[in-house]
């Protein structure tokens, strides 16, 4: 099984990397370009998982190198789940990747890192409301710290499909 | 502490960043050394110590005038944290260059180590600590009509 | 898939239902994130964080290279080795230990001596040094902001923002910034920036030599190659096909970056560095002696002296420590100052060590690198084209210069 | 749009739109000009709490109603 892990650049995607792989990971460079990309092995209900930080991407529609990369990542793993790491204070940018990859049929599980600065700005996100709409499990952490990561880890096997075309209609029904 | 001795503070040590970056300045582009006291100027990259101080202290005295305020703390924050690196790295090579020994044995002697922490020190290591405080009393200081 | 208007127009309408927003407060940490991007103040700071980005490199690694790597090997591995080895005398002693009389570690020229040296001694030092820093500046949501700052400077010659990071890099040790040219975006870029840094950036080895032997010097020949590097880079952009892109960045809050993750990619980085570069420095080494055996160096050092007296003006005694320079280029400059020339000259000489040719470490990396940047067979042609032009242009200039201000 | 100035976003052309979308740089959001580098140099903008720095030229393409108090100008 593997597990991919995306996201924006900088919302504490390799933080998040960190907390769920051991000792044995390895960055290498994606064959035929300049990007690196890291990985590693987690053990979850007694299952390993290959985890791979894919390189930081903003849409599935590559503008560069590293978001081709992602995208060939993404391609090229039967059946992944993904984990879409969202930066709590930026949730409109971070939902647009995860509807991306979402409409692309993929097992979604969404992170809404960096949680604590949300709190700092005053930042309120109905997360139970948000996981209703979207039908895929959505869980708030903090990874520089480790809060949240055990929630993460025991909702992987939850990580959910959802039809596109229902989303769009519970949505604009709201 | 009322707004008026934090101002006058601030161009108090704005005063003492500033002036000795001028000299470092100086120093840096004649290549001379000086001591006075346990001050001492000169060395290599002096002229970039004092231009840094020189900026530092300008930002100091561009906090002063200003409302208590986020803005005047994070300049004062700004400023004091370009005399920590300049002065941190100051602290670190010290310490790193007394430990090996050189010519015959590995590390230093006790008494050669020591000899390294006597001084005469730079401007910004003795700012550091002054600086450090600083920070500190601007950042207790109640910010009234935060915007 | 839904169109992207579409999509913004459910999430728009998606976050207004779940999302609240509370005021927008400025902390302290949120103004000073905008203060280090302002040029008025970011720019002063963006200095001070670069003297300590030097400060630090030139702390770590003479502690290490200086305080205890240059004993260990002087003192005990390199006597051991040499007469420890069998064979003296034999191509393999000379390949593998070098010169059987050379007393420091630089000098002795063989694979295990100065190989192993320059690899663990110097770059393993220098480049942990800078991977720390560098890794710190990215994690702390800096590197973008200094991106910003200098993306002014460097879109005038074709560059990015971003060219600062293997600019840096460059100084301590081209090997790494070669390496780090692959954070660029196109490959006009990387082919750019590897010339650039390899060409007109002295090392860290280097300015420290030249800092020691000719500190009355020091400030004209960095200002000599810094123009250097604007006016080819200029050149450069213009005669290379393909896109110099405007930059596009996020720049992220400020942080204070976490010792884990620091150290982890630290490891990691240091990790690929030891078995993708140290072998290409060992090979390297052991090519410049095949080739010394050969006669090859010997040759190219006799026919290249007409040039070297008449095109650049400088005495033919300098052709030795040109060729040694391949090697490194520290050693060079200090074989430079024992020939005896005028200040000038001396100048001229020193430009045309840093400017003419990568040293090997560099070279290999190049070689390695330049796979992702358009081929090898293509940079390394184009390497070697646009470094004879600028030896010759920029070289033959300083001699016209010189000769002007009848210095030469 | 000058610095330090906030506005409404009016439109971007199709080439931006490409480039830009997911970054969340869209029509009808609030857009702030946090500072313009000195000759032509980058600038940083922010929109929906997230900064971005863009080359000039590029910012060119985003046209923006300025919010004065009198809401007239549409200049980029």
């Amino acid at each position: 099984m593997t597990i991919l892990l995306m996201g924006h650049p900088n919302v504490g995607k390799s933080a998040v990397f960190n907390r769920l792989t051991g000792a044995n990971i390895t960055e290498s460079n994606y064959p035929g370009t300049t990007v690196d990309f890291t990985e590693g092995y987690a053990f979850i209900e007694g299952e390993e998982y290959k985890i791979i930080d894919v390189p930081g991407t903003f849409s599935t529609e590559p503008k560069d190198e590293a978001e081709k990369v992602a995208l060939d990542i993404l391609a090229e793993h039967d059946d992944p789940i993904v984990i879409v790491v969202i930066d709590s204070t930026k949730v409109e940018r971070g939902l647009y990747l995860a509807f991306e990859v979402m409409e692309r049929g993929y097992r979604v599980l969404i992170d809404l890192n960096m949680w604590d600065d949300a709190e700092k700005h005053d930042l309120e996100i109905d997360v139970c409301q948000l996981e209703k709409i979207l039908g895929v499990p959505v869980v708030p952490t903090v990874a520089i710290s480790g809060k949240g990561i055990s929630t993460l880890v025991e909702n992987v096997p939850s990580a959910s499909r959802t039809d596109i075309g229902e989303l769009r209609e519970k949505i604009t029904n709201l | 502490m009322n707004r008026k001795i934090l101002d006058t503070l601030l161009a108090l040590v704005g005063a003492c960043t500033f002036i000795p970056g001028l000299l470092e300045i100086l120093f840096g582009l004649t290549g001379e050394t000086y001591t006075w006291a346990i001050l001492s100027f000169g060395g290599d990259y002096d002229l970039w110590r004092g231009l840094i101080l020189v900026a530092s202290g300008s930002l100091f005295f561009f906090t002063i005038n200003q409302p208590i305020s986020v803005q005047k703390r994070a300049q004062a924050v700004l400023a004091s944290a370009m005399i920590w690196i300049v002065g941190g790295i100051e602290i670190l090579s010290t310490v790193l260059n007394s430990i090996p020994g050189g010519e015959g044995s590995w590390f230093n002697t006790t008494s050669e180590f020591l000899s390294y922490y006597t001084g005469p020190f730079t401007p910004s290591l003795l700012l550091l600590p002054v600086s450090l405080v600083l920070v500190i009393l601007v950042s207790s200081v109640e910010v009234k009509n935060d915007s | 898939m839904l169109d992207p208007e579409e999509r913004w127009r459910l999430i728009d309408k998606l976050a207004r239902e779940t999302v609240e927003y509370g005021a927008d407060r400025s902390t302290i940490g949120s103004v000073l994130a905008e203060l280090t991007v302002k040029p008025l103040t970011g720019i002063p700071f963006a200095l001070a964080v670069l003297y300590g980005f030097w400060g630090f490199f030139d702390a770590f690694a003479g502690f290490f290279t200086d305080g205890f790597f240059v004993p260990l090997f002087d003192d005990h591995w390199l006597p051991w080795i040499q007469n420890a080895f069998p064979l003296k005398g034999s191509w393999l002693y000379y390949i593998l230990v070098g010169d059987p009389e050379a007393v420091n570690s630089f000098e002795a020229l063989g694979m295990l001596t100065s190989g192993v040296f320059v690899a663990i001694g110097v770059v393993l030092p220098a480049i942990v040094a800078f991977y720390l820093i560098i890794t710190i500046l990215e994690d702390s949501g800096y590197m973008p902001r200094l991106a910003v700052l200098v993306d002014t400077v460097l879109h005038k010659i074709g560059l990015h923002g971003f060219a600062v990071v293997p600019m840096i890099l460059s100084l301590g040790c081209n090997v790494p910034g070669v390496a780090s040219t692959r954070t660029l975006e196109t490959k006009k870029q990387r082919f750019m920036m590897m010339i650039l840094l390899s060409v007109f950036i002295p090392c860290g080895a280097q300015l420290g030599v030249m800092l020691s032997l000719i500190p009355e010097f020091f400030g004209y020949i960095m200002i000599y190659l810094l123009a250097g590097f604007f006016v080819f880079g200029w050149i450069l952009n213009r005669l290379i096909p393909g896109r110099s892109p405007e930059i596009i960045t996020d720049v992220p809050p400020l942080r204070i970056p976490t010792f884990k993750n620091v150290s982890r990619k630290l490891w990691v980085k240091v990790k690929g560095f030891f078995t993708n570069a140290i072998p290409f420095v060992l090979l390297g080494v052991g090519l410049v002696n095949l080739l010394y055996l050969g006669g090859v160096i010997s040759w190219l050092a006799n026919s290249l002296e007409p040039l070297f007296t008449g095109w650049f003006g400088i005495p033919k005694e300098t052709v030795a420590p040109l060729i040694a320079g391949f090697l490194r280029k520290d050693l060079a400059v200090a074989q430079l100052s024992a020939i005896d020339m005028s200040g000038f000259q001396l100048i001229t000489s020193v430009v045309i060590i840093s400017i003419y040719f990568p040293c090997i470490a560099t070279f290999s990396m190049i070689i390695k690198e330049g796979r992702n940047s358009g081929g090898v067979i293509k940079v390394l042609g184009g390497s070697l084209l646009t470094l004879i032009t600028v030896v010759f242009l920029w070289g033959g200039l300083l001699h016209l210069i010189g000769i002007l201000l009848g210095v030469a | 749009m000058e610095y330090g100035e906030e506005g409404v976003i009016k439109q971007v052309t199709q080439n931006l739109k490409n480039q830009l979308m997911g970054r969340g740089i869209r029509e009808g959001k609030m857009i702030r000009m946090d500072t313009k580098q000195p000759i032509n140099g980058p600038v940083v903008i922010t929109i929906d709490r997230s900064t971005t720095s863009l080359g000039l030229n590029l910012a060119k393409e985003i046209s923006v109603e300025v919010k004065h108090d009198d809401t007239t100008d549409g200049s980029s």
